[in-house]
């Protein structure tokens, strides 16, 4: 699927604004409320959030980009830092980048600005923020910030009252009345601070959704048919599950909370033995907990979708935080050899068509397939376009009443055997991980090992993946290659080196990761005398997985970063026009 | 075995048996076990295609493919995972998981641990041989303390699993030990663990005719339990901690109701619940 | 290390002998007695054994090869066939090529022999194996055919009298002289079918040793200085474990059996933690179960040895035979990026020396290590040469008393920072798979992690791991690239070819996986044109991460197969004469 | 704190802490029982270099790093086995296993079980607040059945896993129940556990002040068990299987002897052993 659909506007602008805090200053809060406003005015935006160790009361700061189109990163400097308090802020500024034209609003009540901060020289702004919220009843420092910013940024007061409506629905009128007057009480106080006004878009009206892409994909993966679920609960996966705990009892669907990975997978083999579409998301230490059963998926032919939301590894890493570093043991993991499928949505709203496309995937072929997302596109909350409907299913070869001799690993054209599910009489078989005859049947024969081993490959090798293999934009002799969320950054700084007149880099953003597609890449790549692979983890997995598995052209660089520091598209424009020139 | 319409007959427990031969040593008691298996599930007259019996490794966990029904040979320790979410997923099958001590009470301990308070209405036989049979003669965690192998020479000097103990600690619902030996009294057990809700956990002793000629004996040290079941689970752990290990029968049934398995929801429209994300 | 000291004779000969008979017939024994005998008279020599699915009882056969220099795989064909039943042996047939040259001896009172054994055209000779053992009181069928083959092969009476002594010295006097004479019996009526003389090398004279790769691994393991085992059984692993059981308690190191492979290499982790060098073993399905817990040992720098004795999969697969179908999992398995090692042994001999060598890089650079064997290198019992001694020892940076603030993790030169063993005063730190600063405090910073992922490749990147990384042999402008067992029948392959006047392919068996060398392997490879790489698994492993890993000669071909059939030496020289004129 | 031989003085609670600032929430009772543990090493005079703490992942378990005894901070439910592997190879450390009920009971349910039984002489303490906490608020093993949460809505319907008797019927030799709350008894059981033989377990009630703040009733449920620690297991387990939760106090001491770690043999020259081989 070619992409090109997406919203490009000739223009495109943004904005980027910091909101941090200790725990309990409401930091999060405030970025949420900004947010929301903003798609209410017609914006595009996300809200990323990172906080410190502290699993409550630590600092955290919301970092709010907004804009007049669809934003899929985050940008390259901030605009607006807004500080209730400067509590271990220093463990956080590697991620606020601040120009000298930015601007900072402190309350000076806080302390002084911190030297980290200062060095940017970014105008410093005090405003009595603390203060200010106490002269509203029960008037509290977040509503204050919100309307500070809802002043610089122009943001509409039936917006910004919409949406404290719908946080405050519960908490009653008066509730309402105070929040909005410390909105007013902060507009006020910020009124001669200049503006920096929200580059807005068409107004929404539905058109739009606030979304992350762990919600993303588990409505994919509901929409495409999945009606059981095992979950054990870990960062930042934990929201694919949650969220697909209600869906699923609202459509009949199942969920079992597993005492551990090792029966989650185990679960989902058994629920999907018995012809249910079956699903569980985790992130790496989990994934490597099922990497026997996988296997045992791939040799019993068993249909199953595991979620894997990436974070910094190794081991426990950083959970909290993104790296594109479990490539290697998505498509290698597995002992013995084992034929399977890995794919990789590269934005928050390609995280319900792609984990839609995996279901379909892994039933077409009863195969496992694995959908590696990572906490940035899985935990950023995200203005999209309402997703079109793309109607990947959950389909599946069965047998009918097989009449005659049913043989479950039957040879066929197409390396799928129909599949007898339990319950069918005549399609009685045993599933077996030890390898088997077309029967089923135990086999330590040579021949029977190959045979199974050919069909394995040859079913996903020969499957037609379409165009959705990956998203191929642009032409020219030079191409960037990546994959996941780093194609964020890199559309956005190849739309502006485009903008700036260069037009010969062409993005291709592999979206099937395992099995390789060496013609489509050939034909995508024709005219490619030069390549440029990104990607956010420490050894190169992409790069020396297309070595592996690709041509590629002899001149091929790397440009590779473990995480947690995200890409910024301005680094990735640095980086090209170095490359072009070297 | 397929019973269509016609097969108006009542099953025999040959109608359970598939055509493959067991791989077991002469002797086994696993073949008894298999015989049991087929038997109850000819009295309970259960169509074999709504039959799912789920193993994982060892000698013991070959006897799905043995049987006529659906069944799953999985990797080690992972049978009960694999017949929770068939069980779950599908309410209108019968699933039964198989395998052996190493299997259950080694590797797939925590699995047993769980599925014990989860009561999922399955049925869990464990043929308890004292020892891994597949991998040529370890210490399994029903073994005893002393008893000398290769790899533990003169022993594991660590005090034997009890399965039916932790079994009753973690919440089974229906508790029972079996000799393979005894074709009438297992038979029985295994139609009764299958008929009652919620998990059931039937150990049979099944030697190990190859690695543990000695249990050979067993057939002269089993009786009956002298007292009937209890539904008291304190009581029932009580009677099993203070016993030789030698009394057989069904020794606990309880009345937890079994996992909602049976939710439902009225099905709503997809679209309809994604509404949620609109802005 | 090179290994051209390795005992290659100008005239190497080798016979292969297969007994087969269905369980409790003794063809095992025959065969260890018969391969024991040629010992004692100076061959070299290899038995393995093929078996049913059965524990006990199955068909199974006992394959000898032996011969009057080392011998490091399966031979071509079979020079003798003694069947003394033909129960099932079809499932064993495709292991037993014979040649219309053969020798077939059976017992007419088994039955016809079966078709697919006829059409190989060989001799057929029926002997009355189970009457002539009931001529002898306490007869048995299996020593009439080691009577037989003493026979045939000129097999002395002292050397086949001792082997017997040693086996039945338990059982007594009357045993010992009923079997001699079931022997005798035996030789009579064998003696009129022809010779086969045992290609006899130099008298042994305690030169030699009888020991299968398992044990071998077990025994390096030792003399480097591994003091503690955790073990869970699995095939074909187990004997690795069972032979530590007695070699630690005389060494007065400890072995625990545990509950699963997930509490094995944790056990593993925490006695290594406290100074002592520790080691498991497992196959593949036990790998799984490790990976997670071997990338916290790349995360807190804990040194630990898996070995993995490869068998045929994905998943249980097939568990008593060979594949190379690990090395994916091996390097690439661990979520995130984890850098650690993995060598591979190339013969039975050869385990000895390497897996010593792991034990020494795992300890020397505080890193998991997995050493990959298979089930032929593990449980083929194998005259070789007594292994000279090498000197690599478990040697361990660690800390004396630290004064001032010790950091557990701090940056050197070599990337190896010094260990605080517990007990050691001042050196107190908490090891953590979470990402950590040089104290081991945890730290969700960028700069950490990337300070500390450098960290964790350098020390391995810069090791200088000496010639052991590979054996490269010969010289020219082919190149047969290739890793563990395979090795044999390309080293035999290739000495055929040179004794036939090829002499322009040289042979580079990689020891060292991962990390890569790619300067030592530029510089082995310099003058080559073209390669082939040999490998035994499906998905061509070796051949993809060598494609990612290294510089490859354009023309590079790969000749792969799945197991459990072993390449055989005439396999490779047909496929590397088709290649060269290709 | 390294005690050197100047270091004459009787050393302090603090003497054990590192300068390491937990991460924990305001209110955590895992403030509590790092105190706890810190007084009863004090107490006990233990050199912190030759003690270790060994845990897995969750709030809980991340009590190694705030210590200043030798730290493993491992993954989640492997502390146990990781302890084990110490032990045995290491028998002159004093070894405490760390965790939370989610690490313990969930993941780490095998090895608990088994470790229980193998009763190697470290000593395992369990900060249960019946939830996980590091994932922000889902069921652990030890939840009610009816506690709600978004992962499991109106609860799990499981019923909650009791962990003094699974130890009982396990093999713990030493098995109490503390609440974090309660300083001088937690203290003392901490004590009274690494002086036992063999495998001590000992629950601590620590309340989760964020995901539980129900649990602020805690403080007034506890309650000193009502009769003193007995050796038979059987009727410590049918104490506890009729209590409230609430009891607290040593509930059993056992005298089943630890785990041999001391097997050493008279070390032999390899190549001796290697004569094995010689043909
Ligand atoms: C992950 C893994 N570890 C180890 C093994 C090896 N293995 C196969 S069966 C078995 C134990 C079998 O014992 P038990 O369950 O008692 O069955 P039995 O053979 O005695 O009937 C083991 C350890 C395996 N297949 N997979
Ligand atoms: C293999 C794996 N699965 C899941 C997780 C996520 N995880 C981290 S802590 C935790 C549970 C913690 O609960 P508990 O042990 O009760 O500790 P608490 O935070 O309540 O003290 C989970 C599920 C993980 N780190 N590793
Ligand atoms: S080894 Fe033991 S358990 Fe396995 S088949 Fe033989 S007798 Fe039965
Ligand atoms: S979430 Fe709960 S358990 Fe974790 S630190 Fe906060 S209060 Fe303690
Ligand atoms: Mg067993
Ligand atoms: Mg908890």
């Amino acid at each position: 699927m070619n992409r090109n659909q997406r919203s490009a506007k000739a223009d495109q602008q943004s904005l980027s604004i910091a909101v941090v805090g200790s725990g309990g200053a409401g930091a999060i809060t405030t970025g949420t409320l900004l947010l929301e406003a903003a798609a209410k005015q017609g914006c595009y935006g996300i809200l990323t959030r990172t906080v410190g160790p502290q699993i409550r009361g630590g600092e955290a700061a919301a970092l709010v980009r907004v804009g007049n189109a669809a934003i899929d990163c985050v940008g390259d400097g901030f605009d607006i830092l807004l500080a209730m308090d400067w509590n271990n802020v220093d463990r956080l500024v590697a991620e606020i980048p601040l120009r000298a034209d930015s601007l900072i609003i402190a309350d000076p009540e806080q302390g002084k600005v911190p030297e980290a901060i200062l060095t940017s020289g970014a105008r410093i702004c005090e405003l009595p923020i603390g203060e200010l919220a106490k002269s509203v009843s029960k008037g509290r420092p977040n509503m204050i910030s919100l309307g500070i910013l809802a002043e610089l940024l122009d943001l509409q007061s039936s917006a910004v009252n919409a949406v404290l409506e719908k946080q405050l629905s519960k908490k009653g009128e008066a509730a309402l009345q105070s929040s909005m007057e410390t909105v007013q009480a902060g507009r006020d106080a910020a009124s001669g601070l200049g503006k920096y006004p929200l580059p807005v878009g068409d107004a929404a009206g539905g058109k739009r959704w606030l979304i992350t892409g762990n919600h993303a994909s588990a409505y994919g993966a509901l929409r495409a048919g999945i009606r059981f679920v095992a979950a054990y609960p870990i960062t930042p996966a934990t929201e694919v599950l949650e969220w697909l705990s209600s869906g699923l009892a609202k459509t009949g669907g199942r969920l079992v909370q597993a005492e551990d990975e090792l029966a989650s997978i185990n679960m989902v083999i058994g629920a999907s033995f018995g012809g249910i579409p079956s699903l569980t998301a985790t992130s790496g230490p989990g994934l490597s907990l099922m990497i026997e059963s996988l296997g045992l998926a791939v040799a019993s032919e068993i249909p199953l979708v595991v979620i894997d939301v990436m974070r910094v590894g190794p081991s426990t890493g950083i959970a909290t935080k993104a790296e594109q570093s479990d490539l290697n043991i998505a498509v290698y993991g597995f002992h013995g050899d084992a034929p399977h499928l890995v794919v990789a949505p590269n934005s928050v709203a390609d995280c319900v068509s792609t984990t839609q496309w995996a279901v379909h995937l892994a039933e077409a072929m009863q195969v496992p397939i694995i959908v590696l997302t990572d906490q940035y596109l899985g935990q950023t909350k995200s203005i999209i376009d309402r997703p079109s409907k793309v109607d990947y299913k959950a389909e599946r070869l069965t047998t009918g009443i097989p009449t005659g001799g049913y043989a479950r690993y039957a040879i066929t054209d197409s390396g799928v055997s129909p599949m007898a599910i339990p319950g069918t009489p005549g399609g009685q078989y045993t599933a077996d991980g030890l390898e088997h005859s077309v029967k089923g049947t135990p086999s330590t024969k040579a021949e029977d090992h190959e045979q199974q081993m050919n069909k394995r490959q040859q079913k996903i090798s020969n499957f037609n993946y379409g165009d959705h293999w990956a998203d191929v934009e642009g032409t020219g002799s030079l191409a960037v290659l990546t994959w996941g969320s780093t194609t964020g950054a890199i559309r956005e700084a190849l739309r502006k080196l485009k903008q700036a007149g260069v037009d010969d880099i062409r993005l291709l953003s592999l979206r099937l990761i395992t099995p390789a597609q060496p013609e489509k890449f050939t034909a995508a790549m024709t005219g490619v005398e030069r390549v440029l692979i990104v990607e956010q983890n420490h050894s190169a997995q992409l790069w020396h997985f297309l070595r592996a598995h690709y041509e590629l052209p002899k001149d091929a660089e790397v440009y590779n970063r473990a995480g947690p520091l995200l890409f910024r598209p301005g680094e990735i424009i640095e980086k090209i026009k170095q490359w072009r020139s070297a | 075995m397929s019973m269509t319409a016609e097969t108006v007959n009542k099953p025999t427990p040959a109608d359970y048996r598939s055509g493959i031969k067991p791989i077991w040593c002469p002797g086994c008691g696993d073949y008894s076990v298999l015989l049991e298996i087929t038997k109850a599930l000819a009295t309970l007259e259960l169509r074999s295609e709504e039959v799912a019996i789920i193993s994982g490794i060892g000698c013991s966990s070959r006897i799905p493919a043995y049987s006529s029904c659906y069944g799953f040979h999985g990797v080690h320790g992972r049978a009960l995972p694999v017949a929770t979410g068939l069980k779950v997923a599908r309410p209108d099958l019968t699933v039964i998981a198989t395998g052996g001590d190493g299997d259950g009470f080694s590797i797939g301990g925590n699995h047993f641990l769980h599925a014990c308070r989860r009561n999922v209405n399955i049925t869990y036989i464990v043929m308890d041989n004292q020892v891994y049979g597949m991998t040529k003669g370890q210490a399994s965690p029903t073994t005893d303390p002393d008893w000398d192998s290769v790899l533990t020479p003169g022993g594991t000097g660590i005090r034997a699993f009890q399965p039916l103990v932790i079994a009753l600690a973690s919440g089974a619902n229906f508790v029972a030990r079996g000799f393979a030996g005894d074709p009438a009294g297992t038979t029985n057990m295994i139609i009764e663990g299958i008929r009652h809700p919620g998990f059931s956990f039937i150990q049979i002793l099944s030697p190990c005719a190859t690695f543990r000629p000695d249990q050979r004996e067993w057939r002269n040290m089993v009786r009956e339990a002298p007292v009937p079941f209890t539904n008291d689970p304190s009581r029932a752990a009580n009677r099993i901690m203070t016993d030789d290990g030698f009394n057989i029968g069904i020794l606990y049934r309880g009345d937890r109701p079994p996992y909602e398995t049976g939710r439902k929801g009225t099905p709503r429209d997809i679209d309809t619940i994604a509404e949620e994300f609109s802005v």
